[in-house]
């Protein structure tokens, strides 16, 4: 099994988490997050000091699949999360050893 | 000059100052969190701009004496020919000026939910100057200069408006409804959620709202009488039976009453009394409360059937609720309503102030929000809306709970 | 009537309206995040029920000459009988209908303290209105009505209450006592943390609470005088007393002073001044807020001692605030207080009127409760309160910071 | 005594009430969320200290009959001598006790903005009595009392200041400005990121001190009457221009304007008219609010050319907005202001009040806080300014937005 | 080593950090998280229109634990997180190459 | 590849940031996380209840990085966020099997 994590723009969030349902999967945990890269932050002024903000809003979802499923599923996030923009964000995979679904202690594929 | 009346209303009119910031807070907790700020400096530009005109030409346009039926005169051009010693009734002049200026701030804000995170910031100043100029001013003439050569409303029809259901609410609801049109839609309207980021605000500013409208309608009596204590028993009374009634729409609906349905019926019951809060029985407000958060509670779905983004329902609150109080008097009026036995000779006048205004306003503020939209652009770019309002036409956030353990922010340069 | 008496007490019903409110933001900061919404909705409900009910009869069971000394008569149902000319004492009488309705609010919404986070909204709405009825009215009429044919406590038994330490404060607190019997502790009280989840809220609610009390207290003069005068002072000097008392419980136990108990005090010492303001000296009433600060520091233990889940003190705070501050006028009341070189008399009558006020509203309101609760249900269930009371009895929630880019939210259908 | 003066100033004392914590909600956005209750708890325990010393001596040293003309006599130490009877003028001697308690209170928990997130509470606790007694009670004599035996600048000097643009202003600034350089700058000043972490929170602190500035202002009058009203009108022109200023030069500078500039500029101007609101035209107070501000606009920079850490500018605001009131009195006074064609006579008295007060404010606070600081310590360590100092301070944490989903807390041990 | 990474519902997590201490681990990580599963989310309501939220609340746990300990650390979590309801959550083990400790710049199980 | 994952001191993120920028790192994910270790919480008191607060906050840093440069991030992010005092955190080191960047579709190095 793998875990695919993927830092995306948030308001694409949406059209991700449908095209992920509509491609079978069926569970996944998100986190709000900040991003830095190529994309620029913005400025902030307050009572005449300039503030750099350097981080940009990003939602970071994870979700563990069969192996068999990790192109499927990589290639959908990339594409229902693509704008073309600077800032679209990265998916990675990890192996992942053994996955337990808490409720019923059912394990690996299972549990998914 | 009596000072006890006079009293009352330096009181009344710093309250009715206050419903201004309440409303900033009324509408900045019902607008998402990156455009809150925007929301609120609609209304604290109001209280900016206003006073300088008012003292400029807006009192004298609308309460001047020397004018006509329609325009005030120009004796009171910078506030000229007023002493600490001229009188208004039983009250100081200027005490007059300072309340009255507090209704046109109001009004002008009020406008502003109906264009909520769209607008750009210098547009809507421009809008602003010329918005309270050519309309404000006139119609508060026509409703609330009872003196010779006063408005037509207040002296030739005659037409029950105690504390501004016309000028106020219908006026504001109708602008809001024009420049809604003319700025369109939100990006993601109807699609991406717009929930309100902080209820509590949206409830201390229903609360603030409440509290400042009690010198609204009761100050309204420009005394401190028995009238006085009718307007602020009646405001009380159709304010809780129009969050009555507005829950009760919801309880049928949904089978839960939320805190935003309380805090909209609350707006929704002030807006309908203010024009009937002298004019009615505090049992005819029951009613017209509880009509009032019926029919608004329904209103505010309109926008989705007509497909017209009235951010904060502007038209659904206001409008509505204005248009309900204003014929409403027609009905309910002690003595001349219809059912009292009285004639449809009242109903028809209240009509007649209704439409008038409603057109007056809708038509101006459309040409107007139109003219600025062709030549300096009323609304900010896609990307900037999407970005968020406050951060590009402000450059602030509004919040920062993480300080600075949220890292990514660096001072870089200092005034 | 007097016009300066009248302005005074329209004001002071403006301020004591914006208690409520105030309240809302007071209990509301106190509770968790999941719960806010519910918390504020028992404050906004009971502006919502109250008014209607006093117009209906609450004032007249109140206050309606042609009653006896236990409720008052039937003559001002529906505010029969009242026109803008009727006078109450200098005022007018609409004037002091709306400044007793402000009172009638306050008392319902305190209780709501005691049972923050587990009550089924429909099942307080239905004791707010049994309660306000069948408790309050009553009350009121004992201990304000001076009138012929007016309530005991005020005419017979003349002990002093000038603003409500007993018909409010004591009132409330034995109720919240009795409904935290009756709906039992919160899921995971004492094992879960529940700390207040916004604690500048608390501040504003405290702020605005003291703010609207100088309404309560010098208000309740009911005249522009030097009495309304002597009680704003004594409001002023008795709640900073108060803090410093709180505050000092603290530093002795903590080593700290923290914001809430700041707030705490402040309310503390507003309920302990409430029935002695008018009595006391300021000096006098710098010794009741420091006993009041530190009893009522000492009191929010209790609960933990004695096994009730009173949530947010309103037994600690109000119970014991109210019985401090109206015994206390027994020693302290310039003239017939026992410091004065008075008799025992005056203690006498205070006990009398407190402990019979605390008597049957906590023996009602028990008895209300538990008919409810075997009826209609008062609680929500376990897994709705873990859950969050907004979301299932408000399908609400009352913050997101994080707007769209939170995600997980999504249109579904329109009104 | 006169009901309706009676009536306006108990209104306009509970106005100046709710400033303190209106400024707890103006500085307390402004600062980072780990300060934030400590920053609130600066202007609470103002309201708690300064009442009690008021009743015990404060009032006597300030306005007591029987001193001289740089502090008062001993006849009213713990507010004796006064009945509900005694007149000050056309009202009752306890509402002018209560009015003028008010300002002693916002005057102190003003300067806390200068030393915003490291002063010892402790240290502040025992500053705020030392300050007050020895700096605010003798200052507010000098310029309050016009009574026999009045303060030197009142009845011997003759300067004009309406509400306290000396007393309150140049003197609160003059003071934070002291405590500053006493304090030294935060850990991470102009490093660290140190912005507002709630600008909607400092929106509302501006609205409620704008709100309750109309009692500062119109309540100077100590009266219901013209001046009053001209004052009042004066106060919202005023204030609506400093905005206008302030957010000229910020679109001049950065091509948008922030909300906190609006919100800034409003106290600037409310702090500039403060002196003048009884001395100007409505023009005037135009042209003074404009002035106002542009210049704190700029002033606000000068700590970071200068090097001292004025947290939250109450140099730049009340220090500057102060004596550009308080000096251009003496241009723009109608009547005697130099472009009214007066002498330069009417701006040397300004002078010499504006910066006697100055002088003598910042000397002693220097002395007063150097005192603190080599006894028990004015600043927390270094470990707890950077852990914050609500944590260390008054172990709270302001918010929990998370609730108990944050895990990480746990009832340990009740009171 | 491993990292052990558990979602599960927030009223859980004192009992789960109770375990673990009584299991001896010392040291976690936690972050809020939102997950996305069987367990349905709740419908909200402004002024009549309806929001479907989807999202529920979560913790999100991070462990990294000696191989030795991977096992009964996942059987700590699983069994203090149960409710046996819908939406208990999951747990899952990534292999770690290394850890540092900052402080110290301690490595491996000495960095735990 | 491999995710180097780091909980640091929230004072810290600014240093480390810029000590990542300099060592050529030119983007990172950033969350925040609250810590459970040997650094103690807090005690905080509600009305005279004391509550024992055990997390402290602490800013979590993933990067994904080439092989060849895992061992001078993890050092560079260690000496950057050093304080020496309890708290200061840990860096753990994860194989990845892929990256992707949204935006064009590049993977692995060129993602980065
Ligand atoms: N090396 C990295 N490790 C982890 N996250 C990264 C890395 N580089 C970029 N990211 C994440 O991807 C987001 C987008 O990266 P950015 O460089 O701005 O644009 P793009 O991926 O379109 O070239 C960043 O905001 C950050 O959250
Ligand atoms: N494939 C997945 N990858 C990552 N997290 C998941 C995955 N499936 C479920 N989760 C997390 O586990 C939580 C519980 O899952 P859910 O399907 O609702 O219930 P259960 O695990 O009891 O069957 C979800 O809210 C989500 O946070
Ligand atoms: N086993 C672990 N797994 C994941 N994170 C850990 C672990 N141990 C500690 N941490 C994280 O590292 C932080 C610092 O650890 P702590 O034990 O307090 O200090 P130190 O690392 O200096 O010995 C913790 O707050 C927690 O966020």
């Amino acid at each position: 099994m793998k875990l695919v994590t993927a830092v995306i723009k948030p308001h694409k969030w949406e059209e991700v988490r449908e095209a992920l349902a509509a491609a079978g999967v069926a569970g996944m945990t998100v986190t709000e997050a900040s991003g830095y890269g190529q994309q620029k932050g913005h400025t902030e002024v307050y009572r005449g000091a300039e503030y750099d903000v350097s981080l940009v809003p990003k939602i970071r979802l994870e979700v563990v699949v069969d192996d068999a499923d990790v192109e499927s599923v990589v290639a959908t996030i990339t594409s229902a999360a693509q704008t073309g923009k600077i800032g679209d964000g990265k998916v990675w995979v990890i192996p992942v050893d053994s996955v337990v679904r808490v409720r019923t202690g059912e394990t690996d594929e299972a549990a998914l | 000059m009596d000072t006890g009346d006079t009293a009352w209303i330096l009181a009344s009119s710093a309250l009715v100052l206050l419903m201004t910031p309440g409303l900033a807070f009324f509408y900045g907790g019902m607008v998402r969190s990156k455009t809150v700020l925007n929301m609120m400096m609609m209304s604290f530009s109001a209280l900016a701009i206003v006073p300088v005109l008012w003292v400029l030409y807006g009192y004298s346009f609308a309460f001047s004496p020397g004018g006509n039926q329609f325009l005030g005169g120009f004796k009171r051009l910078g506030l000229q020919n007023i002493s600490v010693d001229t009188a208004y009734g039983t009250i100081p002049e200027y005490v007059f000026v300072g309340f009255q200026l507090m209704f046109a701030i109001i009004t002008l804000a009020l406008i502003s939910g109906a264009i909520a995170d769209r607008a750009k910031f210098s547009a809507w100043i421009v809008f602003s100057v010329v918005w309270i100029t050519v309309v404000y001013f006139p119609v508060a003439h026509w409703v609330f200069d009872f003196g010779d050569n006063g408005g037509w409303i207040a002296t030739k029809l005659k037409a029950v408006d105690f504390a501004g259901g016309t000028a106020v609410h219908i006026n504001a609801g109708a602008a809001g409804l024009a420049l809604a049109l003319v700025l369109g839609k939100r990006v993601g309207w109807r699609r991406d959620p717009m929930r309100p980021h902080n209820l509590p605000f949206v409830l201390l500013g229903a609360g603030l709202l409440w509290f400042g409208w009690f010198g609204f309608n009761a100050g309204s009596a420009v005394g401190a009488n028995g009238l006085a204590g009718l307007a602020f028993v009646n405001t009380a009374v159709a304010t809780a039976a129009a969050i009555i009634g507005w829950l009760a729409v919801e309880f049928f609906r949904d089978k839960k009453g939320t805190s935003l349905g309380a805090a909209s019926g609350a707006v929704a019951g002030l807006v309908a009394i203010t024009p009937a809060a002298g004019a009615l029985s505090p049992f005819g407000s029951i009613l017209l409360g509880l009509v009032a958060g019926v029919l608004c509670a329904l209103a505010v779905g309109l926008k989705y059937k007509l497909g017209y983004d009235d951010s904060l329902d502007v038209v659904g609150v206001h409008l509505v609720g204005g248009l309900v109080g204003t014929l409403l008097i027609g009905l309910l009026a002690v003595g001349d309503g219809l059912f009292y036995g009285g004639s449809l000779d009242l109903l028809g006048k209240q009509f007649v102030a209704a439409f008038v205004v409603l057109a007056y306003s809708f038509v101006l503020t459309y040409v107007i929000g139109k003219l600025i939209d062709v030549t300096i652009g009323f609304r900010v770019s896609e990307e900037d809306e999407v970005t968020g309002i406050d951060q590009v036409e402000h450059l602030e956030t509004a919040y920062d709970y993480a300080g600075s353990s949220s890292g990514g922010s660096n001072l870089l340069k200092e005034l």
